[in-house]
C-alpha cells in the first residue's frame, strides 16, 4: 500500500525537487535561470492544457463533467471563505483574506505532477480536469478581495486607493496561466488527434524530463523561502503556528475536495485531481493578484504558506496519501 | 543644457504597468524603466531571480523640468508608495538638450 | 477549395497565434520570456537551415537551382526600387526609403510557417529555397541606403554622421539571422543524412510545437504593436493609409514573386515559398539595420506596417490564397 | 574622495556597441552599462520585452574627473542622441578611492 | 521630503552576494541592485552577456540617511572594492517619505 | 587513422563551434541569449549525469573503480602543483596559483563532447568517469588557494580580507555544476532504466542538437576572448608565451592522465575520458572561485588561457589525438 509513497518519492522529479532544497540549503549556487524556470512553467501549461483538451475531443461531454466543473468552482468559492473567519481570529483582515484566496485558488505545478503521478502509476483521468484547474484559479481572488472589502475596509481608516474593478477581473480571470491553459485546452479540442501528432514529440515526450528540471527550481526556490523565514524577525503571529496552518489547510481542503469527488462518483484518478486541486495552494497568480489589490496583506504570510510549506507536503506526503485514502474509500 | 530633476524610484515589478501609467497621468516628459531588480528594505529581501515573479523590484527615472512636475510627480505616486513599499529619491541634474 | 485556408487556419501554429493575439487584446500578462523567445527564433532558423541543407545535399544542385536563386536576389533587389518611387510622394525620402528595404526584404518566420503548411497538406518543397531565404535578407538593406543616399540626402540641410559602409554591409549581410541560416545549412550540406539521423530528435521532431510556442509570441507582440499604434498620435500620414499599404504591398509582391517561379518553371511547393518570401516584410533584420543606418526614419511608420499588418496577413489570409492562386495556375 | 560628473544616458540598445565607441574615442575613463532597460519618451513607448529587439533601451553611467571631460563625451554623443533620440543627465557626484 | 546620500556602487556580479552582506554589516537601511550590466574601466570590458559569468557588473543603489552612514557603508566596502576593482559615487539627493 | 580527425571535426557539434567563431570573427551579432545558453549548459550536466548514474546502476561497482576514481582526484591535486612552480618564475604568487588551479580542475563541456565524439565512433565508456569528473572539479581550486597562502603571502604586505574558508569550501566543493552532475548522478543511478525510460526522450534523443547550439555559443564566447585579447595592452607576459603555456599544458596533463589510465588498465574509452578530463581546463567554475578568494590574480590571464586557448583546442584536435595515441598503445 505504501508502495505509492515509494513510486511518488522515488519518481525523477521528485527526487530533482529534493535535489534543489538540498542545493539551497548547502548554498550551491545552482540555479536555473529565471526566464528559463518561466519559461518550463508556459510549456508545462502549454502542455497539460493540450493534452487535456485533445481528451476532451475524444471523451463525450456529459453532465457529470459539467457537474464536476460546477463542484470545482464551488469548492474554490467556499474555500475562501471558511479560511477567512477562521484566520481573521490571529490575522489582520488583509492578512486572512489574502491567506484564505491563496488556498481557495490552485497551484497547477502541483496538478502537473499529481497528473504524472497517475500516468506512472498507471491511472486514468479525463481531460475536463484540467478545465477544473483553469476555473479554479480565479474565484477565490475576488472573494478574498470581497471579503475584505465588506469585513476588512472599516479597520483602516485611511484614504485607500481605489480599487479598479476591471483590473482585478483582468488579473484574476485573464492571468497568464489561466489564459494558456484555457487557450491549450481550446486549440487541443479543436485539433484533436490530429493535432496532438503534429506535437506530440514536443507536449508529450520530453514531458517528465522537463518536469524534472522545473522541480529542480521549485526546490530552490522553496527551500530559499524557507531560509528567508527563518531570517526574518518574529512577526505579529509565530512561525510554528504559520506552519501549522500551511500544513492543516490542505488536509481540510483534500477532504472537502474528496468528499465532493466521492459524492459526485468521479473516477479515481479524476477524484484524486479535483482533491489536489483543493488542497493545493497558489504561489504564483495570487500573490501577484494581491499585491496589485491589496497590498496591505504582508507578502511574507501568505507567499511561504504556500510555497514554501504546502507546495512541498502536497508533492511529497499529500499525493499519494490523498490516492491512498481515496482508493480504500472506493474500494480499488 | 538646462537644470532639471532627476527622480528615481524603486517598486515591485508588478506594479511597473501601473507606476507607468501615473507617471504619464502626472505629465512626465518621459521615464526610463530597468526591470529585474533585486534589493531589501523594510518589508524584506526581494530576489530579482524568483521565477514566482512576486518578489522583483524595477527602477524608474523620470527626468523632470523642475519641481513643479516634481511635485506633480510625487503626489502621483505617494499612495501607491505607501501602500506597497520602495523608494523615491530625487536629486539634481543637467539635462543635455540636443 | 478552401480547404486550404480551413487547413491553415486550423493548425496548431496558427491557432497559438490567434491566442496570442486574444492575450494581448483581452491585456492578459501571458508573455514568452524576451531570451526564450529569441532563442525559439535562434532554434527555427537553426532547424530550417539544417533540413535545407541536408535536402540539398541529397538532391542534385543544377542550372534550374542556380536561376532560382538569381531570380530570388533580382526580386529582394527590385522591390524596394519601385516601393521607394511609390511611396516618395506621401512620405519622406527616409521613410520610404525604411519601407522599402522592409518589403524588400524577407521574413523568416513566415516563411518557416509558409514550408510547415506545405508539409501538412503534404506538398514537397525543395531545400534550396531556405538558400533563396538567406539571400533575399540583405540586398533590400543596401538598395534602401543607397536610395535614400541619391535622392533623400539633399533633403536634410544638416551634417549627417558619416555613413559607415563596412557596418552597413555587416549589419545587413552577416547580421544573426542570415548567418546562422546559411551557417546551418552549410553544415547541413556538409554532414547530410549521417548528420540528420543524429539531431533529427531536436530539429525535426518537436519543430512544430516550438512553432506554436514561437507564433504564441508572435501574436502577443504583433497584437502589442497594434495597440500602440492606436494610441499614437496621427503622424503625417492617416493610419488607414499605412494599413492599406501594408495590405496592398504583399499582394503585389506576391505576383510578381509568382510570376517569377512560374515563368522559372518551378514546382508548386518551391513556387508558393518565393511568392511568399516576394510577399513578406522584415520586422526584425531590417528595422535593426535601419535604426543604426537611417535613424531618420520614422521607426513607428515601418515597423508596425512589417510586424502588425503584413505578417498576420500573410500568416492567416496569404499563405493559403497564394496557393489557391498558384494551384490554380499550375493547373494541379 | 573626489569631485566628479555623473553622467546617464539611455539610448537604444542597438546603438550600445557604437555609444561605448564613441565614449572610448572621447578618452571616458570608463562606463558602465545596463541593458534591456524600457521606457518613454517623446518617440513613444519603448518595450524592454520586445522579442524583435527594435524597441529597448539601455542605460549608460559614466563617472568623468572633470567638466572638461564631460564636455568631450557630451560633444561626441551628440549627434547620436539628435538622430536616434534618447535622454542625457549630468549631475554631481563624489568619487570614492580605493 | 529630507535630504539624503545616494551610493552608487559597481561590482562583479560574483560579488553581489557578499556585498549585499557587507552592506546589511554596515548598517544601510536598504539597498536597490541590478544585475547583468556591462562595463568598462582600468580592468578592461565585462561584458554583460558572458554566459561564463566571469565578466559580468551589478550595480547596488544605497540611499543612506546622513554622512556617517555613508562613512560606516563606505568603510566597509573599500577592501572589496580595493581588491577586486568597481565604482563608487556618492552624491547629494532628497528622500521621498510616505 | 586520420579518421579520427575527420570523425571529431566533420560531426554537427565541432561544426557549429567554428561557426560560432566565424561569426564572432567576422563581428555577426549572432548571439544565444545568456539565459539561454546557461540553461543549455544545465541541461548537458543534467543529461550526462543521468546518463553516467544509469550506467552505474547497471554496472557493478568494483574495486577498479574505485581506483579509477581515487586516480582522478590524486591527477586534479598533482597537476596544480607542479604548474604552480613551474609557472612561479615567470608570474606572480596569484596569477601562478589561479592558471595551477584553473588547469587542475576540469571542463565539463570538453568531456560532455568526448563522451559524444566515443558513441559516434561506437567506442564504449563507463558512468562512473562521469563521477570522475565531478570528483575532479574542485580539488585543484583548494590546492591554488593553500599554494598561494603558503607560497605567495608574504608578497603583498598589505592587511588582506580574511579568507572566509567555509565559503571558499561551499564555492569549490558545492558549486552549481558539481552539484548538479553529482544529483543527477545520484537520482539516474537511484532510478536506473525505470527512470531513464520516462526521461529518456528529453536527456538521450536531443542531446546532440542541444549540443550543437551551445558548441556555437561557446564558439562565440571563445572567440570573442581571443579578439578581446587581442585589444588588450601588452601585460607583464607577452601572449605568444601565455599562448604556449596554454597548449603546453593540456598535452603534459593529456600525457599524465593518459599514463596513470594506462597503468590502471582502463578500457579505450573510459582512458580516453580521463586523459580528457586530465588535460581540459576549467573556465566556469575555477574563475569564479578565483574573483571570490583570490581577486588578486589577473582574470585576463587565465580566464582566456582556458577559454580561448585550451578548450578550443581539446575539442578540435586534442581529443582525437589522444585517441589515437591512447589506441595505438593499448593496441586496439
Ligand atoms: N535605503 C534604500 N536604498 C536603496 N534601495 C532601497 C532602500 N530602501 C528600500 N529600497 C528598495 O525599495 C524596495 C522596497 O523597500 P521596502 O518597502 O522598504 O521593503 C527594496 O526591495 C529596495 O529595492
Ligand atoms: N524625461 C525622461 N526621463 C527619463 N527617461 C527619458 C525621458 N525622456 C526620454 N527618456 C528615455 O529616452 C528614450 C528615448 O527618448 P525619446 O527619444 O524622447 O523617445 C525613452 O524611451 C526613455 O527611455
Ligand atoms: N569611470 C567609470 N564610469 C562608470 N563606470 C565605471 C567607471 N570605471 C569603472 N567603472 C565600472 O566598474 C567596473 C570595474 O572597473 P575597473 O575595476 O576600473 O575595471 C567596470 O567594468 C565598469 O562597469
Ligand atoms: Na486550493
Ligand atoms: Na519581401
Ligand atoms: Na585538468
Amino acid at each position: 500500500m505504501d508502495s505509492l509513497f515509494l513510486a511518488n518519492l522515488g519518481s525523477p522529479p521528485l527526487l530533482f525537487f529534493f535535489l534543489g532544497v538540498a542545493a539551497a540549503f548547502v548554498r550551491s549556487d545552482l540555479e536555473i535561470p529565471t526566464q528559463v524556470a518561466k519559461f518550463l512553467s508556459v510549456y508545462l501549461l502549454f502542455a497539460i492544457g493540450f493534452k487535456g483538451g485533445v481528451a476532451l475531443a475524444e471523451s463525450p461531454l456529459d453532465a457529470s463533467v459539467g457537474l464536476g466543473l460546477l463542484a470545482a468552482v464551488g469548492l474554490a468559492a467556499a474555500v475562501p471563505v471558511y479560511v477567512f473567519f477562521l484566520l481573521r481570529r490571529r490575522l489582520s483582515a488583509a492578512d486572512a483574506a489574502a491567506i484564505s484566496a491563496t488556498y481557495g485558488s490552485v497551484s497547477a505545478v502541483t496538478f502537473v505532477t499529481a497528473a504524472a503521478y497517475l500516468d506512472s502509476v498507471g491511472v486514468a483521468w479525463g481531460g475536463h480536469l484540467v478545465a477544473a484547474m483553469a476555473l479554479m484559479e480565479s474565484p477565490a481572488i475576488i472573494i478574498g478581495i470581497l471579503l475584505y472589502r465588506v469585513f476588512g475596509q472599516r479597520e483602516s481608516g485611511e484614504r485607500a486607493e481605489a480599487l479598479d474593478w476591471g483590473e482585478l477581473l483582468r488579473e484574476s480571470c485573464l492571468n497568464g496561466s489561466v489564459f494558456l491553459i484555457v487557450g491549450s485546452m481550446l486549440i487541443g479540442w479543436i485539433t484533436g488527434s490530429r493535432g496532438m501528432e503534429q506535437i506530440a514529440p514536443f507536449v508529450v515526450e520530453p514531458f517528465i524530463g522537463i518536469l524534472c528540471l522545473f522541480l529542480l527550481d521549485m526546490g530552490l526556490v522553496a527551500a530559499h523561502r524557507i531560509i528567508d523565514l527563518s531570517k526574518a524577525r518574529e512577526g505579529v503571529i509565530p512561525w510554528p503556528t504559520l506552519v501549522g496552518f500551511a500544513l492543516v489547510l490542505p488536509l481540510v481542503n483534500a477532504m472537502l475536495g474528496g468528499s465532493v469527488a466521492l459524492l459526485l462518483g468521479m473516477s479515481e484518478g479524476d477524484a484524486l485531481l479535483l482533491t489536489v486541486l483543493a488542497a493545493s495552494a497558489s504561489y504564483i497568480a495570487v500573490p501577484a493578484a494581491m499585491r496589485l489589490a491589496l497590498p496591505e496583506a504582508n507578502p511574507s504570510l501568505y507567499l511561504p504558506m504556500a510555497l514554501a510549506v504546502t507546495f512541498p507536503f502536497n508533492l511529497l506526503v499529500g499525493i499519494p496519501a490523498y490516492h491512498l485514502a481515496l482508493r480504500s474509500i472506493i474500494g480499488n | 543644457m538646462k537644470p532639471c530633476k532627476r527622480i528615481e524610484i524603486v517598486v515591485e515589478e508588478h506594479l511597473a504597468g501601473r507606476m507607468a501609467d501615473q507617471l504619464d497621468a502626472a505629465g512626465a516628459p518621459g521615464y526610463t524603466v530597468i526591470r529585474r531588480a533585486g534589493g531589501r528594505g523594510v518589508r524584506g529581501v526581494r530576489r530579482a531571480d524568483d521565477p514566482t515573479g512576486t518578489a522583483t523590484n524595477c527602477v524608474f527615472i523620470v527626468a523632470c523640468d523642475d519641481d513643479a512636475q516634481v511635485e506633480k510627480v510625487v503626489a502621483a505616486i505617494r499612495v501607491m508608495l505607501k501602500r506597497s513599499g520602495g523608494l523615491c529619491l530625487v536629486s539634481d541634474a543637467h539635462w543635455i538638450g540636443y
